[in-house]
């Protein structure tokens, strides 16, 4: 493995193959939880840490995972630190958790964790497999948050974060945004977008 | 066992016992039962070696050992992430309970009630609960109301019916001068608000409610406390 | 601290975690199957997420056709570019320098084809092929509506000014996933080594040809009275160059009328 | 017995696990280029979820509820599932080759199906019983493999017409799968457009 140098890594998660944008994967949280910006941010922190703990402890145990159960052993590493999150979230964020739902368990079949502890984690040394989670986590968090900004901004017709509003557009509230099929118009217009400027 | 096999084997076993050590110290370190754990743990290895038993039929010796060193190894995994999997459970226990806690109080205020539906605001903070019977009807609603009373916040918790008449209430936390005050969580205190209309709820002679003597200040934070979250549920539904 | 509830759950998750193992350890033994070692050897090097990005449903199923050279070798998209170099190592096919195969449009006609009548209905090969062609005169020719650009994951291939593909040699790995896409079969992968092709595949005779198209090959037998080591036979009206005869000398290149003979550079 | 109808109908309409629950969209791109492999993974997909809902229900009842370990139901659920699957394919590997030919190649395929654990998770948080939860598991893994046949219909004549050169391949699927979402979720569902 040559030496990558890590800011190369982490923009490299961000940007090149941003999981979500480019790479199309871990679709199933980024629609359905991202309504809005706050639990998009939300969804996109729990992803990030799973992300970086779960590469870099299997990094650090990739000798030692026996083969024929490889993908078990990957699972039972990164369901850990869901449960840990949920939990957490459980006892200190509740409406958070509560706004999350189902979804946040399954950050465990997400296949951006699962695909990256395969593709990086088990081949690199720890360092780089920490800076590729953050890189790909941070790449996740911020399209999701771009989807929820969209959607929320055409869906509530304002941008609520934290408690104040951020942006006010006074258009009447297209619910649709809101609902499962806005989701998927917002998600192929941006990847039809980014792919007339990936031509251009 | 030839060296690499003798060698394969003595690296999972002393892997093995490494890691059980690790666990052991986590949990004991949470429970003072050394002798419990110790033996859960030989149960494990125990159970490991029997289903490695039942395989040897199909298995050569030299496969055993990379059969035996990957159970073992596999087990070792999940027996340290459910470790710290039960330890952040203890820790966040207390903070988890608090929640359902509020889900028993409202039970015995509305028996007829089985399940409580939080209607969320904005940012997801709680406003009230709808109650639902067990046919799925809504019969009521169900809240949590917070007014300063006189030695600090009292935390009162209200179920009213579907015209907005008192059905119980009961005081969660308070913290009122002991015999004068935190008469406000006695039966006789709290049963006066039982069908009490929103209009009714005040302190006599303008309302249904007669004040503790001397406690005028906590029995009009719990009156204004129930009537004004009656009041909001009534604007909101 | 209830430690009963530690020490149960943690008796339970292992003994479930003993009996996983212990099944799929025995499974695996039990059920083993004899499969080309190089398809583990690339599974290795395969995320094994099966995302099915590469359009193949599972990973195995990828590496299985790799091996099988059914499928090339860069196009793990979760893999990337290390997947690539890795795989191309194992299956000898390299992605980076020239590959030992390349793909070769056996038709140079394009514009220089005159058109029988004129089509505008769907702009793809294999829609215009179901009803007879692209108005071309010569059914054989290319239609050139990019049904092998859109097939080439690598994006080897490129529609130039005459309506004809162009492979861009250095991109193209030899996968022939646009000889199967191409309905008129005028796309071949031949070994880069071999110079000197017959860049024309129609049957029809000569004179016809003649009237059609200014590149087509009319059957004339000058460049097999041509070729000195005799590489060259006309097999119903075409001109075919036997590759392991031809010596590449380019005599047949100047010597053919129509100059439908083409030797690549390079 | 109503009530088994109910779910089913609920599962497979009302609120389609991909349409509604954005679930298992992963494969549903990745796999709906034909009807011929959409087909074959749809059948994966129910046969695995059944088994899937059934282990899980038993490990829930007879395992997590007594020893009020619940906390643990993510991780002992997946890692049940990634054993099953990874049970079955080897299974159907070494004993029916064509089957696997045709099946099998999507089994792998399932681990990280959202579209599994998804359900799974639903069944035990709706409180179902044995028989409810699979029946649940069938109808969702039907619904998944509507939805999954109709977009592979959609997308090969999709393959024909000709489309804005940017919103080629991925990004029309995902406006298709929109507007299939509109009306699963307006014709059964009551959606205020």
């Amino acid at each position: 493995m040559s030496e990558k140098s890590y800011a190369h890594e982490f923009k490299k998660g961000v940007l090149k193959d941003n999981p979500v944008l480019c790479l199309l994967l871990g679709l199933c949280p980024a629609l359905a939880v991202s309504t809005s910006i706050e639990l998009a941010l939300g969804m996109g922190a729990a992803v990030i840490f799973v992300l970086t703990a779960s590469n870099l402890i299997i990094s650090l145990l990739r000798g030692q995972i026996p083969v024929t159960v490889r993908i078990p052993s990957f699972i039972v590493v990164i369901a850990t630190f869901v449960t840990v999150v949920d939990m957490t979230m459980l006892a200190f964020l509740p409406p958070l958790h509560r706004a999350l739902g189902i979804y946040l368990p399954l950050i465990v079949v997400n296949c951006i964790v699962l695909g990256r502890a395969e593709v990086f984690a088990s081949r690199n040394p720890p360092a780089i497999s920490v800076v590729d989670g953050l890189g790909m986590g941070t790449g996740f968090t911020l399209a999701l948050m771009l989807i929820g900004g969209i959607r929320e901004l055409f869906g509530t017709g304002e941008i609520f974060f934290m408690g104040h509003t951020l942006l006010q557009v006074n258009i009447e509230p297209a619910m649709l945004m809101i609902l499962p099929p806005g989701a998927f118009f917002v998600i192929g217009l941006l990847l039809g977008l980014i792919n007339l400027l990936r031509d251009r | 066992m030839n060296g690499e096999g003798l060698r394969h084997y003595h690296r999972s076993l002393i892997f093995g016992l490494v890691g059980a050590i690790i666990s052991i110290f986590l949990v004991s370190y949470y429970s003072r039962a050394i002798m419990v754990v110790g033996f859960g743990v030989f149960l494990i290895f125990l159970g490991v070696l029997s289903s490695l038993y039942v395989i040897r039929q199909c298995l050569s010796s030299d496969e055993l050992r990379g059969a035996m060193g990957t159970i073992a190894r596999f087990t070792l995994i999940i027996m340290v992430a459910t470790s710290t999997l039960a330890i952040t459970h203890e820790v966040t226990e207390m903070h988890i309970a608090a929640a359902n806690e509020l889900e028993l109080a409202f039970s015995e205020l509305m028996p007829g009630a089985t399940r409580f539906m939080p209607v969320l605001d904005r940012d997801n903070e709680v406003i009230y609960y709808e109650a639902f019977d067990d046919e799925g009807m809504l019969i009521g609603y169900a809240f949590v109301s917070v007014k300063d009373g006189y030695a600090g916040p009292i935390e009162v918790a209200g179920a009213i019916d579907l015209n907005y008449r008192v059905v119980a209430i009961t005081i969660m936390r308070q913290t009122e001068t002991p015999g004068l005050g935190d008469k406000i969580t006695t039966p006789q205190f709290l049963d006066q608000f039982t069908n009490v209309t929103v209009e009714e709820l005040h302190l006599s002679p303008h309302g249904e409610i007669d004040a503790i003597t001397g406690a005028t200040i906590s029995s009009q934070a719990v009156v204004d406390a129930i009537r004004e979250k009656t009041m909001e549920i009534e604007a909101m539904t | 601290m209830t430690d009963g509830l530690i020490i149960d759950s943690i008796i339970a998750l292992s003994a479930l975690g003993l009996i996983c193992s212990a099944v799929l350890v025995w499974a695996a033994k039990k059920f083993a199957v004899m499969t080309d070692p190089r398809v583990e050897k690339v599974l290795e090097v395969l995320p094994g997420t099966n995302c099915g990005a590469c359009g193949l449903p599972s990973c195995y199923e990828y590496a299985e056709q790799a091996v099988g050279g059914k499928a090339a070798a860069g196009l793990c998209v979760l893999g990337g570019e290390e997947a690539a170099e890795k795989m191309g190592n194992i299956l000898g096919v390299s992605i980076g320098e020239m590959g030992r195969r390349v793909a070769l449009l056996q038709c140079n006609g394009g514009i220089r084809c005159d058109d029988k009548f004129q089509y505008d209905g769907v702009k793809s090969c294999r829609a215009a092929a179901l009803v007879r062609g692209s108005g071309k005169a010569c059914i054989y020719g290319c239609m050139g509506y990019g049904d092998c650009m859109r097939a080439c994951p690598l994006g080897a291939i490129s529609i130039d000014k005459d309506g004809l593909p162009v492979v861009d040699e250095q991109v193209c790995v030899g996968c022939d996933l646009c000889v199967d896409v191409c309905p008129k079969g005028i796309l071949t992968v031949i070994s880069r080594d071999k110079k000197t092709h017959v860049l024309c595949s129609s049957h029809d005779k000569g004179k016809y040809v003649k009237s059609i198209c200014e590149v087509g090959c009319i059957g004339c037998n000058i460049c097999i009275k041509a070729c000195p080591s005799e590489a060259i036979t006309i097999k119903d009206n075409l001109a075919v160059i036997d590759s392991e005869l031809c010596t590449d000398c380019g005599i047949c290149v100047e010597k053919c009328p129509m100059k439908c003979i083409k030797s690549k550079g390079g | 017995m109503e009530n088994i109808l109910a779910i089913m109908l609920s599962a497979i309409f009302i609120n389609n696990l991909v349409l509604t629950k954005f679930l298992g969209l992963c494969p549903l791109f990745g796999v709906s280029k034909d009807t011929k492999s959409a087909m074959g993974m749809s059948l994966a997909v129910i046969f695995v979820m059944t088994l899937a809902s059934a282990s899980t229900w038993l490990i829930y009842t007879y395992m997590l509820t007594p020893l009020n370990i619940r906390f643990l139901q993510t991780i002992s659920f997946i890692l049940l599932i990634a054993t099953l699957v990874q049970l079955i394919e080897l299974i159907i590997r070494k004993h029916s080759p064509p089957l696997y030919r045709s099946l099998g190649i999507y089994l792998p395929l399932i681990t990280t199906n959202c579209a599994i654990m998804g359900a799974v998770l639903l069944s035990i948080r709706g409180g179902y019983s044995f028989v409810e939860g699979i029946v649940f598991g069938i109808s969702a893994g039907v619904g998944f493999g509507m939805v999954l046949l109709i977009m592979s219909g959609i997308r090969e004549r999709l393959e024909l017409s000709d489309t804005p050169k940017s919103l080629e391949g991925v990004p029309l699927a995902f406006i298709t799968v929109g507007i299939l979402s509109i009306i699963f979720v307006s014709f059964f569902g009551r959606i205020p457009l």
